[in-house]
């Protein structure tokens, strides 16, 4: 009861902060972060309180002990699911969407044509394709990679049609003018103006990428990788360990997305979006 | 006979649109010499720019021909046989002020040292040095306009098309850069064709004045300048002057029913 | 519309034709292994002919996966527990509802980020770090969670579509909600607009294309999540279960004409979106 | 009636036959019960279900149940329909294994889970190292069926008697193209399907009694089907919601079933038990023998 | 002594840029009663616009203070104490030219039936009848400009802040909308703050005249018009006119280098 008693205030009192801290118009990171203690604090006190088993959801306290014991094999399969599987699919799936929109955006036919069955090929869930993948291109992690390559493609695609198309009709009579080739358009007029669609669909990407990576790993993989530790754990109902791989997940997702974010401001800081926060 | 530089013959243009076809330009005929600094004036919406534009190759007409050099608008356009200053500034917003009137030197493949000279050069015409390295939306309206100004005499085009390009300017600016252009016209013996609403300006700077009225646009009366090519500013006050100023102004009148 | 049909029938004809050979290259294999322990030698029709015709394909030629179409989805009552159909729409009936929950979620969240400053601060980096942790690994939690309170059927499944599709409408919408220039805010200023005027009569708008793309996104992430749903659920009913109960069973032909299945799913719906976005900006002259 | 449900630890297929017959043949209805069958599903724990209050009963393995009560989950076993060990390992003949000393070199295939600690703590047993190092075997995970083993990306893998062996044999390969090894001949059998509940369950006289009727119904259900396997079979596969499940592949695993459940009241082989619990140990997935993890209370009211 | 509508005093306002900060107003002092019509005249870049939004509530002043009405800039526009003519026309591209003038009235809350009124009568006054279904991309330049002036004049504001409303507006409409704006204000004593580039227009219309000079921008000089508050456009040929016309020039002038 005390311990729910005090999950409630460190809520209010968390949230209260927080307002304070945005009325300085200050903090940066500490408001995420006040924001983000608040609810483990919330947790904590929640599993202690109401007494929740822990092979339900272990204390967050618990996740932290499991991860500062397990440091070398949450690195070890980080590198496996994150660098090996998920960025390298990210990076090659988003340079096929690129140019597969940029084909398709070149070429009327193929965009007329490549663009629904891209869709629809695009639109093929992950889950069924990830035992196929497992068996075109074995355990390792180059299925993986080829699952994330599928997963990453439709948003990237979908973002780079729509921001090809973004430049203002008088924008373009400019290049008209000057008898711009098709390139010339495109490199100084067209991506530019794309940029701010081709991020959104860059940092829908890279959740994708990382849920892509450990989600295949269910579906066979080598002894090791983030997805093999939680799912063989969660059989051995070693959540703690599953957690503390979540917790590495939700880490690189978020410095993941953080950097594509990061460079985002810096190549689309005209867009009134980046701008003044309005 | 000189080859004419801009030659339309029975223009005819009309804009589908949601609710009904707009006529935009109805049997227009016109025809520029090299050379030539020609005005077009008209009430608004009359189809100055969609004659420029049609010009440019911007926009095809529905009918009738017209030739640029003596070859389609396209070839031209090809050629990058003009520059276009836009009735909007149109600045990409990606780019600083400098950036921007890079852009057609960059694309036309003007060597970096050359780029720089030019950009200066424009800069200083149109008073914008020291804005070089700021984004457009750090500009005044006034201010984009002249950046735009700049971006289209920065490269060595034949024939300039300029719709409304002073409109935003103060007077002073404005006659400033009458003069510039007026000098540089003359020493380059470009082919200009001018949009404007200024009576006085399309007089001062013009070797012909074509006035046109509205729905659907027409030619009504072209007008030919007496007045000699070297042009101080108060060539203004002549009685020439205000005898060519009266027949526009007339001309300009007869196209707007509540004048009548 | 019809000019797409041509170039869309030589795309599918040349994937048919890429899938045909890949059905021959991946399944030669154990065609030989089957005619060597059979002691017979196979001539390259035998070969191609035994490579299209397998039971459990490594992968299955387009026309086998047809007729396994064919028999689920036309031969079979649509009420039979063996029908695709059936299948179908249970995954789907659990995708619309996911898909409405996550647009109505990231929508709201949108408006919050946009509006409000501690949660512009606090919330989004928390949404993204909530689209990082993977789903499958708590899908089961969320479940048996959800099942303890008593909720079962449609709505769980329905709640890993909403996890997996609000977050696109959220990137989107405040991408798109903040896209409208200084100038047209500086309007709504001077008309002392208040807050909900501003959104709907120049946020909302101007946000518009950016809403059709996220969620066009988001329907193919519903779709996904539904799927990912039916998985743990004990496998009961719906295209996730038929995909499981195939790998299980291994039987290839049965996940591609569910996964088949899922696609049309996906491209019907994503195109229906599409349709929408292009009526909606055509009314709003923006298109 | 009483409500009572069960969660399976796998999708509907024979594997569970008794349960699906006490429930058709209205044994679960004469015990005055109505019981719910929860299919289970690859990721789904039916721990977490039965602690989190999905369920009431389920079934589980041993070794996967001793982790469980270790890690903080009061589970225990009150009955063993199952007497023997339907695992074993089955290799294509071609790779050239033909007894344990040949592994070294190969790839062997297990399910995870807790599944694998009876190989690890055979190949122990063995003196082969897994570590991959030289003379030793590579580990594989794999999932629950036997692509790997088709498509050679293993050499041998891990099968049921009932179920993925007959697999095997469905893709065209004969018996004489295999080789197995059957856990149970090789003495590191674990048992199999038990019925498990909670503690606190146990301690409640009423649930108790709930317990009692049901157990002593799903015997039933289970003599029944070992009797009538056809039938049985049958009756799994109106049950089957995914309609995925073949008649053939159904009936055989029914027969195969029966083998397994044969001999067996109910009632828990304290040795079996014992066994189980070393080997359990052994793999690692245990550091201390179990106590109080099982209760004859409930068989032995049950069958009196 | 009434009350001032506009009281600024000692207003400074610098943007911070990319590359340093830029000096828009520095120490401006200005009063406008009510009634009064100001027009504001100065190079291209020295902060009317800035000016105009800090009247506005649209930018804060770095320092010095500004009344509108007697009340905070803000107070008055949560008032909506004024219409505002933009610069740039600056329509909302998903709506048509009739729903963008239409648009504050919604806002705003009048009746349905109200609304159609007004956006037939403001269609009229800029005479833009006939295009309230089309699409601003569909329209000239200066016709989204006029449209934009409707915008403005569809509902009932004390004070009007138009920002060069008539710059891309031939010589005749721009006559005819400076005598409409005239009637207009003299019939309801609206308070009218007015930037131009044109010197006669700011002479013709104004009760006064602000010469601002750029970089800082300062007001150089204030001109009290002499003229009737009744003027008919032949007003501009009388002396009385063409020297308060010189002094605005000679102002202007002292604010551009190259002039001196
Ligand atoms: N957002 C901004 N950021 C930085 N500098 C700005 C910004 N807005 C305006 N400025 C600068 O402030 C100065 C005054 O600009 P302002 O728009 O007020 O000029 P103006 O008098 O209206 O000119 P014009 O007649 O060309 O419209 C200019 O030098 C401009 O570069
Ligand atoms: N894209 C378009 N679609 C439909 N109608 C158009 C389009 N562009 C222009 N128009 C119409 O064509 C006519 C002429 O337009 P244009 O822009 O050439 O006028 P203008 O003479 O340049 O006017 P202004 O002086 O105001 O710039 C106008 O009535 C306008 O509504
Ligand atoms: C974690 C885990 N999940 C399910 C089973 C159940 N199981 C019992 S037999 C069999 C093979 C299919 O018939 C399977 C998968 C297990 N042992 N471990
Ligand atoms: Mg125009
Ligand atoms: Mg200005």
């Amino acid at each position: 009861m005390s311990w729910i008693l005090a999950g409630l205030l460190i809520w209010a009192a968390g949230w209260a902060l927080n307002i304070w801290l945005a009325r300085q118009g200050r903090g940066g990171l500490l408001i995420p972060v006040t924001f983000g203690l608040t609810l483990l604090a919330l947790w904590e006190c929640a599993v202690r309180g109401f007494d929740i088993s822990p092979v339900l959801l272990p204390a967050p306290s618990d996740i932290a002990a499991r991860f500062a014991a397990s440091t070398g094999l949450l690195w070890e399969d980080f590198v496996q699911t994150a660098i090996k599987g998920a960025l390298t699919g990210y990076v090659l799936g988003g340079l096929a969407a690129f140019a597969v929109a940029l084909a398709a955006d070149r070429f009327d036919f193929l965009r007329r044509g490549l663009l629904p069955v891209g869709n629809f090929v695009a639109a093929l869930p992950i889950i069924g394709l990830a035992p196929i993948m497992v068996m075109w291109f074995g355990f390792d992690w180059q299925s993986k990679a080829a699952i994330v390559v599928v997963m990453v493609f439709f948003p990237i695609l979908v973002n780079t049609v729509e921001g090809l198309q973004a430049a203002s009709a008088m924008q373009r009579d400019l290049m008209r003018t000057y008898a711009a080739s098709y390139w010339t358009t495109l490199l100084k007029l067209r991506l530019p103006a794309a940029m701010p669609f081709i991020f959104n669909g860059l940092k829908i990407a890279t959740t994708l990428a990382l849920i892509g990576a450990i989600v295949a790993e269910f579906f066979g993989s080598p002894i090791r990788g983030m997805g093999f530790r939680i799912s063989t754990s969660v059989g051995q109902l070693a959540l703690d360990l599953v957690w503390a791989e979540i917790v590495v997940a939700a880490i690189a997702g978020s410095a993941f997305y953080g950097g594509v974010a990061l460079l985002e401001k810096a190549v689309t800081f005209w867009h009134p979006s980046q701008r003044g926060r309005g | 006979m000189a080859i004419n530089v801009i030659y339309a013959k029975s223009l005819d243009l009309t804009f589908e649109t949601n609710d009904g076809p707009v006529h935009a330009l109805r049997d227009v005929n016109l025809e520029v010499g090299k050379g030539d600094f020609v005005s077009f004036i008209g009430p608004s919406g009359c189809g100055k720019t969609t004659f420029l534009r049609v010009m440019a190759d911007l926009e095809q007409p529905t009918a009738g021909t017209v030739t640029v050099n003596g070859v389609s608008p396209e070839e031209a356009r090809r050629a990058r046989a003009y520059g276009y200053v836009f009735q909007a500034a149109g600045l990409y917003p990606w780019r600083t002020i400098g950036g921007n009137i890079r852009l057609p030197l960059e694309i036309m493949g003007y060597s970096k040292a050359d780029q720089d000279t030019r950009v200066k050069r424009v800069l200083d015409l149109v008073e914008l040095s020291g804005f070089e390295k700021k984004f457009p939306w750090q500009l005044s309206g006034g201010m984009q306009q002249r950046a735009s100004i700049a971006r289209a005499l920065a490269f060595d085009a034949d024939i300039l098309l300029m719709d409304e390009p002073f409109g935003a300017l103060d007077e002073i600016v404005r006659d400033h850069l009458n003069e510039q252009l007026l000098a540089l016209w003359r020493r380059t013996e470009k082919t200009i064709c001018f949009v404007t609403h200024s009576i006085p300006e399309a007089v001062y700077l013009s070797t012909r004045i074509v006035v046109m009225s509205p729905r659907p646009g027409r030619i009504t009366d072209v007008i030919e300048s007496p007045l000699p090519r070297e042009r101080p500013l108060d060539i203004r006050d002549t009685p020439e002057f205000l005898e060519v100023a009266h027949r526009v102004r007339e001309g300009l009148r007869a196209g707007h029913a509540y004048e009548e | 519309m019809r000019q797409s049909l041509i170039p869309v029938l030589t795309i599918v004809a040349a994937i048919f034709a890429i899938w045909y050979a890949a059905a021959i290259w991946l399944n030669a294999p154990w065609a030989r292994d089957v005619a060597a322990r059979g002691d017979q030698e196979l001539s390259v029709t035998e070969l191609v002919a035994a490579t299209w015709s397998q039971e459990k394909p490594k992968l299955p030629a387009p026309h086998q996966v047809a007729v396994e179409l064919y028999d689920t989805v036309i031969d079979k009552k649509v009420t039979s527990k063996r029908s695709l159909v059936y299948h179908s729409w249970i995954t789907l009936s659990a995708t619309l509802l996911g898909f409405a929950l996550g647009t109505a979620l990231g929508f709201a969240l949108a408006i919050g980020i946009v509006y409000n400053r501690v949660m512009d601060k606090s919330v989004m980096p928390w949404v993204i770090a909530s689209q990082t942790v993977p789903i499958l690994a708590i899908a089961p939690m969320i479940i048996v969670v959800l099942n303890a309170m008593g909720l079962s059927g449609l709505l769980p499944k329905a709640m890993i579509s909403m996890y997996l599709s609000f977050f696109p409408v959220v990137v989107g919408m405040v991408k798109g909600l903040r896209s409208p220039d200084a100038m047209q805010l500086d309007q709504m200023r001077t008309w002392n607009a208040g807050a909900a005027q501003e959104f709907l009569k120049l946020r909302l708008p101007s946000s518009m294309p950016y809403l059709f793309t996220s969620m066009k996104i988001a329907m193919a992430a519903s779709l996904v999540g539904a799927i990912v749903g039916e998985l743990p659920t004990g496998a009961v009913a719906g295209l996730g279960a038929r995909l499981l109960a195939g790998s299980y069973y291994g039987q290839t032909i049965q996940i591609w004409s569910a996964l088949i299945m899922a696609a049309v799913l996906a491209a019907v719906m994503v195109g229906t979106i599409g349709a929408v976005q292009r009526l909606v900006l055509k009314r709003m002259g923006m298109a | 009636a009483d409500d009572l449900t069960l969660q399976l630890k796998w999708v509907t297929q024979a594997q569970f036959a008794g349960y699906y017959v006490a429930a058709d043949k209205g044994f679960y209805e004469e015990e005055d019960l109505n019981v719910t069958i929860k299919p289970g599903g690859p990721d789904i724990a039916p721990v977490q279900v039965l602690l989190g209050g999905g369920a009431d009963v389920m079934v589980d393995w041993l070794p996967s149940a001793l982790a469980a009560r270790e890690k903080g989950a009061p589970i225990v076993n009150i009955a063993q329909p199952f007497a023997s060990s339907g695992l074993m390992l089955t290799c294509l003949k071609e790779h050239g294994i033909e007894s344990p000393e040949d592994f070294p070199g190969h790839t062997l295939g297990t399910w995870f889970f807790g599944n694998e600690i009876p190989l690890f703590s055979w190949m122990g047993k063995l003196g082969i190292p897994t570590d991959g190092s030289e003379g030793g075997v590579t580990i594989q995970k794999i999932n629950f069926n036997v692509d790997p083993l088709l498509q050679k990306q293993v050499e041998c893998a891990t099968t049921m008697t009932y179920n993925e062996y007959w697999q095997v044999i469905d893709a065209g390969l004969t018996p004489e193209d295999l080789v197995v090894f059957k856990y149970e001949d090789e003495g590191i059998s674990t048992l199999e399907d038990g019925l498990y509940t909670t503690e606190e369950n146990l301690a409640d006289p009423e649930m108790v009694d709930k317990l009692v009727r049901f157990v002593r119904a799903s015997m039933k259900g289970w003599k029944y089907a070992e009797e009538n396997p056809d039938e049985a079979a049958e009756i799994v596969l109106e049950n089957d919601s995914t309609g995925a499940q073949t008649e053939k592949h159904q009936k055989r695993m029914m027969g195969e079933i029966a083998k397994l459940t044969a001999g067996s009241d109910g009632t828990l082989d304290e040795a079996a038990f014992q066994r189980s619990a070393e080997i359990t140990m052994e793999g690692g997935m245990i550091t201390e023998m179990p106590e109080g993890a099982y209760t004859h209370e409930i068989t032995d009211q049950a069958l009196n």
